[in-house]
């Protein structure tokens, strides 16, 4: 085998090299032709196919994705932006926070535990990589219909991998998400996300700067994970002797991970790190080609030096290897000695395999040979953009016309409290504790709220009682209906989901999850999506600070509902303060902010009764958002609520069904004046929360939203405990007593995967 | 009534996480010269009446589908002598 | 000088830090201890602390049990040094052979973790001797290999020498069924036994995490896991 | 270099909730006529050198006290032939 040096390229420019099998498109390798001036290296060709794949160069979506750049809300809060591994927010006292979701749909299709183990991995090594300590991980995820026998396959798969690497890791889970629907059948949705904590001056940026820095590969041995593409350049072009199929999937080390984390911030802490990376997709070839694009200097790579798994690597595929749990450090010489000090401390393999250099060049050697010479903007930066067409498909007019406001409604009482059973024990409304409880929430003993509370909240000073909070939402059905409008209430959801906890929303994150690109309706619908959700961002003042696409979600022509997933990150002062979801104390005032309209289109009930998904969104107001907001965090601050629940899918009386059962206490509900009990219980008008006021603050919190201008209707009291036979009632319709409503939400998940 | 046993391993290229700790603990117990540990799972099973080809079919397909993730895993089958 | 309770960080130990935080709370200095010193920094008593060392890998504890510092550990603990196991730290144990008993996966094939309600059965160990005997108490767990066995002869010996301490009784949470399918044993112990101690009550292991179970804002929100640490701070003051 | 294999089993009066839950899945697989399934752990190790009886000895020695827990598991060592 002759190795495909950079001079054997010049020299033999005719060769032909597999491009189209690396997934380049014709005009793509002529481009990599062009920037060399000759033909690829093997190698060269190897890295470029992965760095301009769509899954490192955003090269469908990135026109799109400018917009939240373009329309960012100024914030005095940001103090990294979208570009790096994740944005970085102030959260006061001297501390930053760092966050960011991305999916792993498709491994965790395939191979359902370690696709979602190493998702988390990879998620918790990008905010491990902005030198910040990892305190919580949030798992939003979709599968197929419950009753699929597929899904009896990828759930308990999924949730045993986002548990095994998570707890092993010690993150708590404090939050997410579990939506059933018959489109995410064979593209299930694994999302990942996770939160970091550090000081301000402990910011780290990936970047080489400082010729004659060392970089540093530390972590697992590199191999043959991911790299089916190489194993072509490998066996078919050079040597066929080699084994051609390379694993898809990876397996994760979650102990390796853990060791990795504690040797990297302890490096940090003692100040030994010049910029630094996490190896995700693209390994070895992002990493070098990203870190030295981002610096000033050049790089200088000896691939023989990196630790090897399977000696039989050819340099192609170690270029491209996706092993799990590696992470790239560029430290100053005179620090090298002390940095593998540690990594021994920690039992971590790690070895110098290049340096920054003068130039502006990346050049890798191997066997003494140089086969890679590129300038690493064109390999990290440079990749090819695309302006797919998009159409609004001709099937959404029929889609919003059929209106879910004409379904067949609930005639009487009795009817009423058959559907809220019903309503309350779907797959989707049901209690998620089977999943939930197999989830560490506790570890670092720092978790002030977790599932299945609006938001999960941290505590990260102990002191003080300053805390974070996250919560991610997104509904596809909304999307589906109205993409723009749908993304809109994503966030406002999760925006509300953060209030009502008490915390003040501060930056958004997001994965943006749809189906292929190359579908012109798909790309209309994310295009409508990404316009939706800046504008929204815009207006609520919470910058986008990174986040994460996923396209191909679908099965031919089947595409999965486009389903933005959006989290939003808030910071409460005293995390005492919170307000909680469970109802707390008998004879509490209920009460319900905003206002309902007749808004059943992509409801929960229009799902569980009907099997409908038809008409319009519900409306989004997004000034009355923010005022929704600011009365709920008054509310935590000043005292004047005990208990405080949004409303989102299935309405309030999914609201009221879950502070109730959390509680252990019923209520009494009564219909307020101008709406009939189904509108009531059922419709899903956005910017809503029920709160539960202590009698002695009812005229505080009435003048409060009175003079602020926030409907607030008293609907109701907190009424009787669970062990004495306690209701929840909505009088003169119907009566439910909490064990029927509690066998109703609980039973139905275990019933499905048992 | 026979015994087949499923053994299940990771396939050589793929990461074993378990093995590798095994391996790295064994230097300080006091054992050398054990260059490589891999850990799998065996499967016993018990089958009523006679194990035939069609039986090892069956199990096959079973080891195949529902005891290994082929993506990942190799499997082998083999009849064990009666005790 | 207040007592110097040692806690060890192995590798892929995980509530280390908690339990610092929980010794300082109930007024004694928490000490850190590396898994690979054997040095015991001349700590009063020592905590193994929850996780997953050794990412729980061959079994939960194997590879720790033969760290150096295990090596004095088991030393010291054998002429009376004050030991508590909890959760990966009482696998640790067992594998060390301090405690009796082995722990496997739960039977439920599952992590768990949940509130947990327990009956302490004996308040005589150097670990539970502010707590009454019979009195129940809520401490949260989460783990994945919480199953305790042993022969029938031992369950039968520990009962009657009574070291069996902690035993997993019925709780609301369960009952308003949290954790679906899982009763009131939450990993198929055997006699439901959580925790136990060696003959003289200076080792004791559980499961489930007192160190989670300190403050009122986080963990579970109860007090209950501070006399674990209190228990443990008079006897070192007293004696 | 040769391989050993150790096979790690629970003893047969310790309940194998894992075993048990492959066994009640293979009706719904479609697999009748296996009365029980219990499942264990197979280690591969690659031995430098010849593996004779002090090396086979110390196998079993490293078995007994790491590889399984005889408090609850027996186990197996056995020299695979030369592929
Ligand atoms: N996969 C999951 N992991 C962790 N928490 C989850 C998961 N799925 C749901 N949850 C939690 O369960 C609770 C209810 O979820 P959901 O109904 O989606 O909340 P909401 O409607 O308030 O956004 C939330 O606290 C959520 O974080
Ligand atoms: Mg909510």
């Amino acid at each position: 085998m002759t190795l495909d040096t950079v001079d054997n390229a010049t020299r033999t420019p005719d060769v032909e090299l597999p491009w189209a099998e690396l997934g380049l498109k014709k005009d793509e390798y002529e481009r990599v032709v062009e920037i060399l001036g000759r033909r690829p290296t093997g190698a060269e060709l190897a890295m470029y196919s992965v760095m301009w794949s769509e899954h490192c160069s955003y090269k469908s979506s990135k026109v799109h994705l400018r917009q939240f750049g373009e329309k960012a809300p100024r914030s005095d809060a940001l103090l990294v932006g979208i570009g790096e591994n994740a944005g970085v927010v102030d959260v006061g006292q001297g501390y930053a926070v760092t966050f960011k979701v991305e999916s792993h749909n498709h491994p965790s299709y395939v191979e359902p535990y370690q696709g979602a183990a190493t998702g988390v991995g990879g998620i918790v090594r990008d905010i491990i990589a902005m030198g910040a300590r990892p305190v919580a991980v949030v798992d939003p995820l979709r599968f197929g219909a419950a009753d699929h026998p597929d899904t009896k396959r990828v759930l308990p798969g999924v949730v045993a991998g986002i548990g095994g690497y998570g707890n092993c890791l010690g993150l708590p889970n404090i939050g997410g998400e579990v939506v059933f629907d018959a489109c995410y059948q064979g593209n299930p949705l694994v999302n990942a996300g996770a939160i970091g904590v550090m000081r301000h001056e402990d910011i780290h940026l990936a970047k080489a700067s400082g010729a004659g820095n060392k970089v540093i590969l530390y972590g697992a041995r590199t191999g043959g994970d991911g790299i089916g593409g190489a194993s072509i350049l490998a066996s078919e072009t050079f040597d066929d002797a080699k084994p051609s199929k390379r694993p898809a999937v990876q397996v994760g080390d979650p102990f390796q991970e853990k060791l990795l984390i504690e040797c990297t911030l302890e490096a940090f802490a003692e100040k030994l790190v010049v910029g630094i990376q996490d190896l995700g997709a693209a390994g070895l070839s992002c990493a070098t080609s990203e870190l030295a694009s981002n610096g000033s200097g050049g790089m200088h790579v000896v691939l023989d030096d990196v630790p090897l798994r399977d000696s039989t690597l050819s340099p192609e595929e170690i270029l491209m290897s996706e092993s799990q749990e590696r992470m790239c450090a560029v430290v100053e010489p005179e620090k090298v000695e002390r940095f593998l000090a540690i990594c021994e401390k920690w039992d971590v393999i790690a070895t110098v395999i290049g340096e920054v250099t003068d130039g502006d060049r990346l050049e890798i050697y191997w066997h003494g040979e140089k086969i890679v010479d590129v300038d690493p903007r064109t390999v990290a930066h440079d990749g090819p953009v695309y302006e797919r067409p998009y159409a609004r498909p001709d099937w959404q007019d029929a889609l919003q016309a059929d209106d879910a406001n004409k379904l067949p409604r609930p005639a009487g009482g009795d009817q009423l409290r058959d559907q809220v059973l019903r309503l309350v024990g779907s797959p989707n409304q049901a209690s998620k504790a089977w999943i939930t409880s197999q989830y560490d929430h506790l570890v670092q003993g720092n978790t002030v709220l977790a599932q299945p509370q609006d938001s999960g909240m941290i505590r990260i000073d102990e002191e003080s009682g300053l805390g974070v909070a996250l919560a991610t939402d997104g509904n596809g059905r909304y999307a589906k209906l109205d993409p723009y409008h749908g993304a809109q209430l994503a966030l406002a959801e999760a925006y509300r989901n953060v209030a009502t906890t008490g915390a003040r929303p501060l930056a958004v994150s997001d994965c943006l999850n749809f189906g292929s690109p190359e579908d012109p309706a798909v790309m209309w619908q994310f295009a409508e999506a990404v316009r939706g959700l800046a504008d929204a961002c815009q207006e609520l003042g919470t910058p986008v600070t990174g986040g994460n696409v996923s396209l191909y979600n679908q099965t031919g022509e089947a595409a999965i509902h486009p389903t933005p997933v959006v989290a939003v990150l808030g910071v409460i002062d005293d995390v005492a303060r919170r307000t909680p979801v469970a109802f707390q104390e008998e004879g509490q005032l209920l009460y319900l902010l905003g206002d309902t309209r007749e808004e059943f289109g992509g409801s929960a009930w229009s799902q569980v009764v009907h099997d409908h998904l038809g008409g319009l969104p519900p409306q989004v107001d997004l000034e009355r958002e923010r005022l929704l907001a600011e009365i709920l965090i008054a509310a935590s601050r000043d005292g004047m609520a005990d208990s405080a629940h949004d409303l989102s899918d299935g309405g309030l009386v999914q609201a009221v069904t879950e502070s109730a059962l959390l509680g252990g206490k019923g209520a009494r509900l009564v219909v307020p004046d101008g709406l009939d009990a189904f509108t009531f219980l059922f419709s899903e008008s956005a910017g809503r929360a029920l709160v539960a006021v202590p009698r002695s603050e009812e005229l505080r919190f009435t003048d409060m939203c009175g003079a602020r201008g926030l409907p607030a209707t008293r609907i109701g009291v907190v009424d009787g405990r669970e062990e004495d036979g306690a209701v929840v009632e909505v009088q003169g319709e119907f009566s439910l007593p909490l064990t029927e409503l509690r066998t109703a939400h609980e039973t139905t998940i275990p019933a499905v995967l048992a | 009534m026979a015994r087949v046993v499923v053994d299940v391993m990771l396939k050589p290229e793929i990461l074993d996480p378990q093995g590798q700790a095994v391996q790295r603990a064994l230097p300080r117990l006091g054992f050398e010269g054990i260059s490589d540990v891999r850990q799998g799972k065996r499967f016993e099973l018990e089958v009523d009446g006679p194990v035939d080809d069609a039986a090892l079919a069956r199990i096959h397909e079973l080891a195949e589908t529902f005891l290994a993730n082929t993506v990942i895993e190799n499997f082998t089958v083999k009849v064990e002598e009666e005790k | 000088m207040t007592s110097r309770i040692g806690v060890v960080t192995f590798p892929g130990s995980l509530d280390d830090r908690d339990t610092q935080r929980a010794i300082r709370l109930a007024g004694a200095e928490p000490v850190a201890l590396w898994h690979k010193d054997k040095d015991l920094k001349q700590v009063d008593a020592v905590v193994l602390p929850g996780g997953f060392s050794y990412g729980d890998y061959l079994r939960a504890g194997a590879i720790s049990r033969f760290s150096p510092v295990m090596e004095t550990i088991i030393a010291e603990a054998k002429s009376g040094l004050p030991v508590l196991g909890i959760c990966n730290g009482f696998q640790v144990l067992t594998e060390a052979h301090l405690l009796p008993g082995a722990m496997l996966g739960n039977n439920h094939l599952h992590f768990i973790c949940r509130d947990q309600k327990l009956r302490v059965e004996n308040s005589a160990t150097a670990w539970t001797a502010d707590f009454a005997a019979g009195q129940e108490i809520h401490i949260p767990l989460k783990n994945m290999d919480g199953r305790y066995v042993a022969d029938a002869r031992t369950l039968d010996m520990l009962e009657a020498e009574g070291r069996v301490v902690f035993r997993y009784v019925a709780g609301a949470d369960e009952e308003a069924g949290a954790v679906p399918g899982v009763g009131h044993n939450p990993n198929g112990s055997l006699r439901d036994i959580a925790g136990i101690t060696n003959e003289t009550g200076s080792v004791v292991g559980l499961m489930p995490h007192p160190e989670h179970a300190v403050e009122s804002l986080v963990g579970n929100g109860r007090t209950d896991g501070l006399p674990f640490f209190t228990s443990i701070l008079k006897r070192l003051v007293s004696a």
